[in-house]
């Protein structure tokens, strides 16, 4: 079977990231010098991507291509616009900024546009070989970029942890499929899983179910599978931890929702109560835990693994609002953790050291508009309007109470008020703690380009968060 | 009718003369105009209570109830109250009071306070004073009213807190006006709770709707009884009765025309006022009437024993006044409505004349107030020590001056209508009242002079004398307004108020006064009390004047108790100001707020941040630890989902 | 432009925050002024609403819809009826008084100063115009940062605990009340050809059909969270904290304008949306306010800090309020309505006068003072006439508030008893035992402190902060027809609708208690 | 005959596998790997997956495990030194939930077998692991992961660049 | 006599659970990297058997990527142990916790 046209521009995002991967590369390899080409073009290849898939936004009904190996359509070209969101955000705040560790290396850029290709792949994924491919591609990629900093201790054991488990987590992941393959024949997610075929043992699917929702929620990061979070986002690069906490969660909620589809969920009660199990214990651990952190990055790895848990209370709504929730939640949230991290990273010390909360003391003096920024993403994050940050959390909540899952709502909300309580401590110390001295901000046009971005994004869609939801009621 | 509009002004005159000396007073440097403002604000408020009194006279009876409707106050749902005034003929005998009595304490002001600092302060205060006492007085409902009776304890605090930065006894004035204030409020809880059951009883607090569907109610109807009784705890506070009574001695503390005017002549008579304004409910609630005419008896008796022993000259006047009150409930206790008034009037009179008189020894004195400093100031203050005897001879009831008309009905009454223990109370009263109040005179005025060297006591200048000699007449004459039917008069003042009080009398089916023997009997008893105390003050302070001092050592401890004015204010303060301040301080805030709520509070903050500090410990940085908690999570879902 | 009058009374500060977040941050002059300006503005505005309000009538006027959110159901819903009228007039009226109290002691970062004051106002205003659920949420917590910037910033040496703690303690509730709102909004949407909604009138008409077990958790959830606001007894620990910590103006906008958003939601919200569970948790609120203003009065009256004495005596007074609200009669309803009115004045007033000794002392302890009245006698009288209305004096307007609301509850079948009234009576003695005992220790006595003596007396524009508190609580106090007059007709409405839904008469009324659904279960 | 096979290998590759875990030398760890991956290979043949049974030796034995003991080599790693006794605790918990585990896992594959098709090999299941079979399949119906595969490799050498490169 | 598929799996399941073990027990790193690879090739022998007993071809597809997927990990797990080693001079891999709590 050769590959039609149609086939091909069902999948020109991809096409256009893993292109220019090859292209900048093969600029890498022959223009040494030039340090600004390989994130100039690896820009040029995302928003190319973005505007290739922003016309396939309002087509609700998917269509299949590569003979059902890919699926097209609103949700696959949101989830593109996500990564291609996170991964433009990353490269603006890694110019630069990775220079301080490695210095010239297209291959940065390359590994970026890489895993944004099998973040495309997961979430266009038709299948689940097509799946489990683009998740090994992210997070190989991932593993060598958080490895990135090669000198340093903390970027080799971030990436030797994160691979270790990463390939546990793999093993799995694959055992799942396997299992569901063997129960129902087939790894298509067309019908999935009620078709014929396989040997139609119910257990056997469930438990296949059960490993392979394992092996998506050690990708999101919720608990107890949440453990290499902390570890990996903190020792990271600070601006791959950018892009693995925002695209790498949204592409691992993408599985998530074409796997575990609301019809599955709601045929497999059981199943159900684990992913809302995991849902709140996840918002509590991660809040609780984050509570307590002294360095910010970790503050921030703690904060995403408690997000997962408000995702994931999205997707045990198992209802359009708690569907569209988890998109509307995941495009936030991609705007402002990556704000926040790249807010990390242009207040990093050049030496590697974790930036401590105490650091962060009186910044507001020091530079008012990263600080008035920071405040931003952290009360977003916290979820008070109006910023996006709110109306995700609101839309999620909306699903979960009206699924009947009340108590996870209260869960969450009572959980936000901690969270609340550690996000402002970064306010706390920027705007009333009026010590002078610190670390001076680094200087980085388009580092702070890609968080004011990402503030005026949140503050719009905070306003008028129906630019948003209008897009994702159309993607199922 | 112009009348009205009349009266309106007349209420609104003094308040254009506080907010005149209030707002710009402190700019004029001349005290002449500060003081022709205050004065003639309560003068043009006088000359209309004459007209209007005139006018009244020329009104048949049942037309002397005038009303005038001003505007909507409070209206709120089913609620209104309006601003609107009503002049019967008790208001406009309580008007002439208040504003023939305040004007001349006004005049009398303006040489007393001459030179001090806060003199446009005064004026200002005084001027709002009458504003409040007029709308008291003429208010048309029980709100207004209760408007004008908050005011006149507002400006009752500001005057007695008048010398702010003053010490007296063991506080400041501060304490004093404090004081004062707080326990009429708690009078005032009273009235306010006395208010709410009008409303829910009668649908409104107009007077004149709530009496006249009262007077339709039964004798003894449940609701009357909780209502008189509410409205009297506010009178026993405004009025100084048993149990409230303790701020008025301490009230002393202001300026003496301040006392003069409102704790002896007009404030603390509101309730006096009021109850009698009230009379056709109390006349529906006996028990109410008599714990009235109760609380007054024992009041009168218990102030007069504690006025025997004070030896400070405005402390005796102030129990005086206290105990004077106590005769002014008996009255309404035992349905003498119009007595009971008549004996207002009467006591404005001298008791007015009796602080200023004492204003002026103090102010001759420099501000010394312990009689026993003092003596034989007869010969330095002429004018003084005259019309003092003059209020003397008529507080101690001593015909043919004003108090003995007063108190001689009253005690009858009490007798007639009440019981033997009420007028035995009365009687005694009577006996000790002419008993301190000689033994006042005979320290202050008689014997031999006790004032230290380098005092030269000098007479009054004539701003504060004048008044003096107005008010000694005003207190021999007045009493002429009322002489009973026993001796020959009309009693033209009970005449007057009958139509006022008729329906109450109707109530409590009185019939017109009978001439009896037992009345000339028991006149000639009280004389005969009041002529004995007046020869034994002499006895005592200036013939022998061992015989106090030997009774004190008989009697040490009656003697402390009644010092001490019965410990009521060690009672109070061990009993409720203490305890409230240490269990606030201690139980409610330290204890409630800080240890419990906020510790709560607190703790789950603590507690949250202990769980994290645990629960990272988790995270022990170990790769197969990391491995481990993913397997067991790993083995738990399965294991679960395989069990469901 | 009248159709619009509330966006433009609600969008004017928001305008303001922007124009002066756009100034050079040295020009502090300017700023000042134009955020006093747009402030003033918004108040010309406000003022015009009030003439133009139609009193007579009690359903919303001015109402504005404009489609939000369409994938939530949610729109730009705004409308006033009179209660929410005098609300907005309140802010409007304290922002500039507060702008203009801060304008000496506030020198650092004025810039944001300003423009967080503007939001404040803004986001207050916001709330108080929401007819939508969703709208009125979204202000709710928009207005916690700015007053928790405001708090954290200009505040005192605890600033920081106070900030974070009022923001955390205020957000618990608020989120509590979020997920109620979300079970509303899908409660709508189970009924039969319903949809998700979050519109408040759209939700009175079907909420009182809420079975009762549910209502009970819902009314729970929104009381939880307006009785921090305001806040009820035992919840009002943060507030002794936040108003001593905030500055002047800071205070004066929480105690004048943010507690009222408790009171507000409590009649906009619990009252009319579950009637049912009203009835049957009144007298324990009902309870509650009482405690609150015995509990207020008697901590305050020990308290060694003026602000804090004032900051207590906000939990006295707002007792009265919630006793008002929850006596279910007219006159109590009013009571309230007025009182949260006299209250924004009388404790913001206090709160501006003790900013003004402590920009001069720089300290707040009563017994730092002594004999004050000597020489700041105008500072004196006006500290006099504040405190007065606080106490409750009738003929200025903390009486009119208290009386209504004693009143209101003395005669409520709701209530069914005079007790609540008469305990709470009470309050109006300890009042005058609080506050008069500390006026006598900071006015009263020798001047003893050396620097008492030399202290100046209240500047011109201290004088023009005041005069126009002081006005209106004259005026509020003689004739309170005004004011009462613009809420009577809505406050009849609703105590109408409340008895109509006693008396069973009321559309939907007749679920029986154990006919209970979960929203899980609707499918 | 088949299933005396099957017994063997299965043994064979159990006991392998279990040495490899209990060995302390990294190298002879990966020597009993590569003896599990032998023994794997010969049930991919039984299970007639022939060209997966080649690329199992030709990819996983000889080229990702030589690689293994290259860079085992390269680093000249020892003995691991024995386990820590605070560790030891661990071992034990390991080997609960690993008996865990297995035993659920087990438990679903008992119910597994019970259709028909559990009982034997499918019809076409002779010619399906052929190279023939495969290949029209890799670049038919799974064209795109095939595709894919390339830039999994790709991603792999920068890494591999990235990360193993010497410092400077 | 043909084999049934609980044995394949079964026998999957156990060698699966050992990689586990070692894992969870072995800490050099290289080792632990290489019970992974057991794990993976007991999947591995799981989806061969369901292919052969299905007779689809989906899974030996798949297991052709995941061979493809292991080279690629061995590949990257490699060089990461090699610049650990070249930093730490160590692959034990309970040596690596500077990042914790």
């Amino acid at each position: 079977m050769s590959p039609s046209m149609s086939d091909l521009t069902a999948i020109a995002p991809l096409l256009l990231v893993a292109g220019t991967a090859l292209v900048v590369v093969l600029v890498d390899a022959l223009a040494k010098r030039n340090r600004i080409l390989g994130p100039v073009l690896t820009l040029a290849g995302l928003a190319a991507a973005m505007t290739f898939a922003l016309p396939a936004l309002g087509d609700a009904p998917a269509s299949a291509a590569f003979g059902g190996m890919i699926r097209t359509g609103g949700f696959t070209s949101f989830f593109t616009l996500v990564f291609c969101v996170s991964g433009l955000l990353s490269v603006l705040l890694s110019m630069s900024y990775i220079e301080t560790m490695v210095p010239g290396k297209g291959e940065y850029y390359a590994l970026i546009l890489l895993a944004v290709s099998g973040m495309i792949l997961m979430a266009a994924a038709g299948d689940l070989v097509v799946f489990f491919l683009g998740l090994e591609l992210m997070s190989l990629s991932f593993y060598i970029l958080a490895g990135f900093a090669r000198g340093r201790m903390t970027s080799n054991e971030a990436a030797l942890k994160y691979f270790l488990l990463g390939a546990f987590a793999t093993g799995f992941l694959l055992y799942g499929i396997a299992l569901v393959y063997g129960a129902t024949g087939s790894t298509a997610l067309a019908g999935f899983p009620s078709r014929t075929g396989g040997l139609q043992q119910p257990l056997l699917l469930l438990a296949g179910l059960a490993l392979l929702m394992i092996g998506l929620m050690f990708k999101v990061g919720a608990v107890p599978f949440h453990m290499w979070v902390p570890d990996v986002y903190e020792g990271a690069p600070t601006t791959v931890s950018a892009f693995m906490s925002t695209g790498g969660k949204a592409a691992a909620f993408s599985g998530f929702l074409i796997i575990f589809t609301p019809a599955l969920l709601i045929t497999q009660p059981a199943l159900r109560d684990v992913v809302a199990a995991v849902a709140a214990i996840s918002m509590v651990a991660g809040n609780v835990i984050a509570v307590t952190q002294t360095s910010v990055k970790r503050m921030l790895a703690y904060s995403s693994i408690a997000h997962a848990g408000y995702i994931l209370a999205g997707v045990v709504a198992a209802n359009p609002a708690g569907s569209n929730g988890v998109l509307f939640y995941l495009m936030s949230y991609t705007l402002m953790n990556a704000g926040a991290f790249g807010v990390v990273s242009l207040l990093e010390n050049p030496d590697g050291s974790m930036l401590t909360f105490d650091e962060c003391a009186g910044l507001s003096r020091r530079s008012p508009l990263v600080a008035a920024l920071t405040a931003v993403f952290m009360f977003s994050l916290a979820g008070v309007p109006p910023f996006a940050g709110f109306f995700g959390k609101y839309y999620v909540f909306a699903g979960t109470v009206e699924a009947g899952f009340t108590w996870l709502a209260i869960v969450g909300v009572l959980m936000s008020v901690v969270s609340a309580y550690y996000y402002l401590r970064l306010v706390v110390l920027m705007y009333f703690n009026d010590q002078p001295g610190g670390q001076a901000v680094a200087v980085r046009p388009f580092g702070l380009a890609a968080v004011i971005v990402a503030a005026i994004a949140l503050i719009g869609f905070g306003i008028f968060p129906s630019i948003l939801l209008g897009l994702t009621a159309r993607c199922f | 009718m112009i009348l009205m509009q009349l009266t309106c002004c007349a209420v609104l005159f003094p308040l254009i003369g506080f907010l005149f000396n209030g707002l710009i007073g402190r700019k004029i440097k001349n005290e002449g105009i500060v003081a022709a403002v205050g004065c003639a604000a309560v003068g043009a408020g006088f000359v209309v209570a004459c007209i209007g009194f005139f006018r009244m006279l020329g009104l048949p009876p049942e037309q002397r109830t005038l009303t005038l409707d001003l505007f909507p106050w409070i209206v709120a749902g089913g609620f209104r109250a309006d601003v609107a005034l009503q002049l019967d003929q008790l208001s406009v005998v309580m008007m002439l009071i208040v504003t023939g009595v305040g004007f001349l304490i006004h005049v009398y002001s303006a040489g007393y306070m001459h030179g001090d600092p806060g003199f446009w302060r005064f004026f200002a205060y005084l001027n709002l004073f009458i504003f409040s006492m007029l709308t008291l007085i003429l208010a048309d409902n029980f709100l207004l009213m209760f408007l004008g009776w908050e005011g006149v304890g507002l400006c009752s605090y500001l005057l007695i807190g008048f010398w702010y930065d003053r010490k007296f006894e063991k506080g400041t004035t501060g304490d004093a006006a404090k004081k004062a204030f707080i326990v009429n409020r708690i009078g005032d809880f009273g009235f306010l709770t006395g208010i709410f059951l009008i409303y829910v009883t009668f649908g409104s607090l107009r007077f004149q709707t709530v009496f006249t569907q009262a007077a339709a109610m039964t004798v003894g109807t449940p609701v009357l009884l909780w209502i008189t009784l509410a409205l009297f705890v506010g009178a026993t506070g405004k009025s100084a009765q048993i149990p409230l009574f303790v701020w008025l001695p301490d009230a002393m503390a202001g300026p003496t025309p301040v006392s003069a005017l409102i704790h002896a002549a007009t404030m603390v008579t509101a309730g006096v006022y009021m109850v009698a304004r009230c009379s056709v409910l109390y006349a529906l609630a006996p028990v109410s009437m008599g714990v009235v005419a109760s609380v007054g008896a024992a009041t009168a008796l218990f102030a007069a024993t504690v006025g025997l022993v004070q030896n400070d000259i405005k402390k005796v006047l102030a129990y005086s006044t206290i105990s004077q009150l106590g005769y002014m409930f008996l009255a309404l206790g035992v349905g003498a409505f119009s007595a009971g008034i008549f004996h207002v009037m009467t006591h404005a009179f001298f008791k007015a004349l009796l602080f200023l008189g004492s204003g002026a020894v103090i102010h001759a004195m420099h501000d010394e107030q312990d009689i026993r400093r003092m003596g034989g100031l007869g010969k330095s203050l002429p004018i003084t020590y005259r019309t003092f005897l003059v209020g003397t001879i008529a507080i101690a009831g001593i015909p043919p001056l004003s108090g003995f008309f007063s108190k001689d009905e009253i005690l009858w009454q009490a007798f007639s209508r009440g019981s033997w223990v009420l007028w035995l109370a009365g009687f005694a009263a009577a006996g000790l009242t002419a008993l301190y109040m000689f033994r006042l005179v005979a320290l202050t005025f008689q014997g031999e002079p006790r004032w230290e060297k380098g005092v030269h006591p000098h007479e009054a200048p004539a701003t504060m004398t004048l008044p003096l000699i107005v008010l000694a007449l005003l207190s021999a004459v007045g009493g002429f307004a009322g002489i009973p039917h026993s001796l020959g008069g009309g009693n033209a003042f009970e005449q007057w108020l009958e139509p006022v009080f008729a329906p109450a009398a109707e109530k409590l089916a009185l019939s017109l006064p009978q001439v009896e023997i037992a009345e000339y009997v028991l006149m000639g008893l009280s004389v005969a009390v009041a002529l004995a105390g007046w020869y034994l003050a002499r006895m005592w302070y200036l013939k022998r004047k061992e015989i106090p001092g030997l009774l004190v050592r008989k009697l040490p401890n009656a003697y402390r108790v009644l010092l001490n004015k019965y410990y009521v204010d060690e009672l109070y303060e061990g009993a409720v100001v203490k305890p409230a301040v240490r269990g606030s301080e201690l139980l409610l805030w330290k204890g409630i707020d800080v240890n419990v709520i906020d510790r709560v509070v607190n703790g789950i903050a603590q507690i949250t941040a202990a769980a994290g500090r645990g629960l990272r410990l988790t995270q022990t940085g170990v790769v197969q630890s990391y491995v481990l908690v993913f397997l067991a999570g790993v083995v738990l879902i399965v294991g679960w989902l395989l069990v469901k | 432009m009248e159709q619009h009058i509330l966006s433009l009374i609600l969008f004017t500060p928001l305008a303001g925050a922007l124009v002066v977040a756009l100034l050079g941050r040295d020009a502090s002059r300017l700023i000042k002024t134009v955020g006093l300006l747009f402030s003033l503005v918004a108040l010309g505005l406000s003022v015009w609403l009030f003439l133009v309000f139609d009193g007579s009538r009690g359903d919303m006027q001015c109402i504005e819809i404009i489609p939000w959110i369409p994938a939530l159901n949610v729109s730009y819903h705004v409308g006033i009826d009179g209660i929410s009228l005098l609300l907005i007039v309140l802010t409007t009226f304290l922002t500039p008084i507060a702008l203009l109290a801060s304008w000496e002691s506030v020198t650092v970062r004025l810039k944001g100063y300003v423009a967080l004051m503007l939001l404040l106002e803004a986001g207050t205003l916001g709330v108080f115009m929401a007819l939508d659920l969703f709208l009125f949420y979204v202000f709710w917590e928009f207005m916690l940062i700015p007053m928790y910037f405001i708090i954290g910033i200009w505040g005192g040496q605890e600033r920081i605990y106070a900030a974070v703690k009022f923001f955390l303690y205020t957000m618990a509730g608020s989120l509590l009340m979020l997920v109620a709102i979300i079970w509303l909004g899908s409660y709508a949407a189970s009924l039969p050809g319903g949809a998700f909604t979050t519109d408040l009138l759209r939700l009175y008409a079907i909420a009182p059909g809420i079975p009762m077990g549910i209502q009970i958790w819902m009314f729970l959830a929104f009381t939880f969270s307006f009785a921090i606001k305001v806040p009820i007894f035992p919840l009002h620990t943060w507030l002794p904290d936040a108003h001593v910590q905030a500055p002047t103006a800071g205070s004066v906008m929480l105690a004048g304008v943010l507690l009222k958003m408790g009171t507000y939601g409590l009649i906009r919200f619990c009252l009319p949306l579950f009637p049912y569970a009203t009835f049957r948790f009144l007298p324990y609120l009902a309870g509650l306010g009482i405690v609150g203003i015995i509990y207020g009065a008697f901590v305050s009256m020990v308290q060694p800090d003026i602000k804090k004495l004032v900051a207590y005596s906000s939990v006295s007074h707002l007792g009265f309020v919630v006793l008002g609200i929850f006596a279910l009669t007219e006159e109590g309803l009013q009571g309230s309505v007025i009182q949260m009115i006299n209250h924004g004045l009388s404790t913001g007033a206090l709160f501006l006068l003790v900013g003004m000794i402590y920009d001069r002392r720089h300290t707040r302890l009563i017994k730092d003072f002594g004999g004050l009245a000597k020489p700041m006698p105008v500072y004196a009288a006006f500290f006099m006439i504040v405190m007065l209305s606080s106490i409750g004096l009738p003929g200025l307007n903390g009486f009119v508030g208290e009386f209504l609301i004693l009143l209101g509850s003395f005669r409520s079948s709701f209530l069914g008893s005079p007790w609540y009234a008469i305990v709470a009576s009470t309050g109006v003695i300890l009042a005058a035992v609080y506050l008069l005992w500390s006026y006598q220790r900071i006015f009263f006595g020798k001047t003893e402190h050396p620097e008492d003596q030399a202290l100046p007396d209240l500047s011109v524009r201290e004088i023009a902060v005041l005069v126009p508190i002081v006005l209106f609580i004259v005026w509020i106090g003689v004739y309170p027809g005004t004011f009462l007059g613009k809420s009577a007709a809505s406050t009849k409405q609703l105590i109408h609708r409340i008895e109509e839904t006693r008396r069973g008469s009321f559309a939907g009324a007749s679920l029986e208690p154990g006919h209970e659904i979960l929203p899980g279960e609707r499918r | 005959m088949e299933s005396l096979v099957f017994f063997f290998l299965a043994a064979f590759a159990v006991t392998t596998a279990v040495l490899m875990v209990l060995q302390r030398s990294p190298l002879v760890s990966a020597i009993y790997l590569i003896a599990n991956f032998f023994a794997l290979a010969a049930l991919y043949l039984l299970l007639r997956a022939q060209l997966l049974a080649v690329l199992q030796i030709v990819v996983y034995t000889g080229a990702i495990m030589v690689l293994v003991i290259f860079v085992i080599m390269l680093l000249n790693l020892g003995d691991e030194a024995r386990i820590h006794p605070r560790i030891a605790i661990r071992t034990w918990v390991t080997l609960v939930l690993a008996a865990g585990f297995l035993s659920e896992i087990a438990y679903v594959f008992s119910l597994a077998g019970t259709p028909a098709e559990g009982t034997a090999l499918a019809g076409g299941a002779e010619s399906l692991g052929t190279v023939e079979s495969m290949g029209g399949a890799l670049f038919g119906k799974f064209l795109l992961p095939f595709e894919v595969t390339s830039l999994l490799l790709l991603a792999a050498i920068l890494g591999a660049v990235v990360l193993a490169k010497k410092k400077g | 006599m043909d084999i049934p598929l609980p044995y394949y799996l079964c026998l999957s399941a156990a060698l699966f659970v050992v990689g586990v073990a070692g894992v969870l027990t072995r800490r050099n790193a290289i080792v632990v990297f290489m019970c992974i690879e057991l794990m993976l090739n007991s999947v591995n022998l799981a989806l061969i058997a369901f292919s052969s007993f299905l007779g689809s071809i989906t899974g030996q597809a798949l297991v052709f990527f995941a061979m493809a997927v292991a080279a690629a990990e061995a590949a990257v797990g490699l060089a990461i142990v090699i610049a650990i080693y070249r930093n730490k001079q160590t692959v034990d891999i309970d040596a690596m916790n500077i990042l914790k709590w």
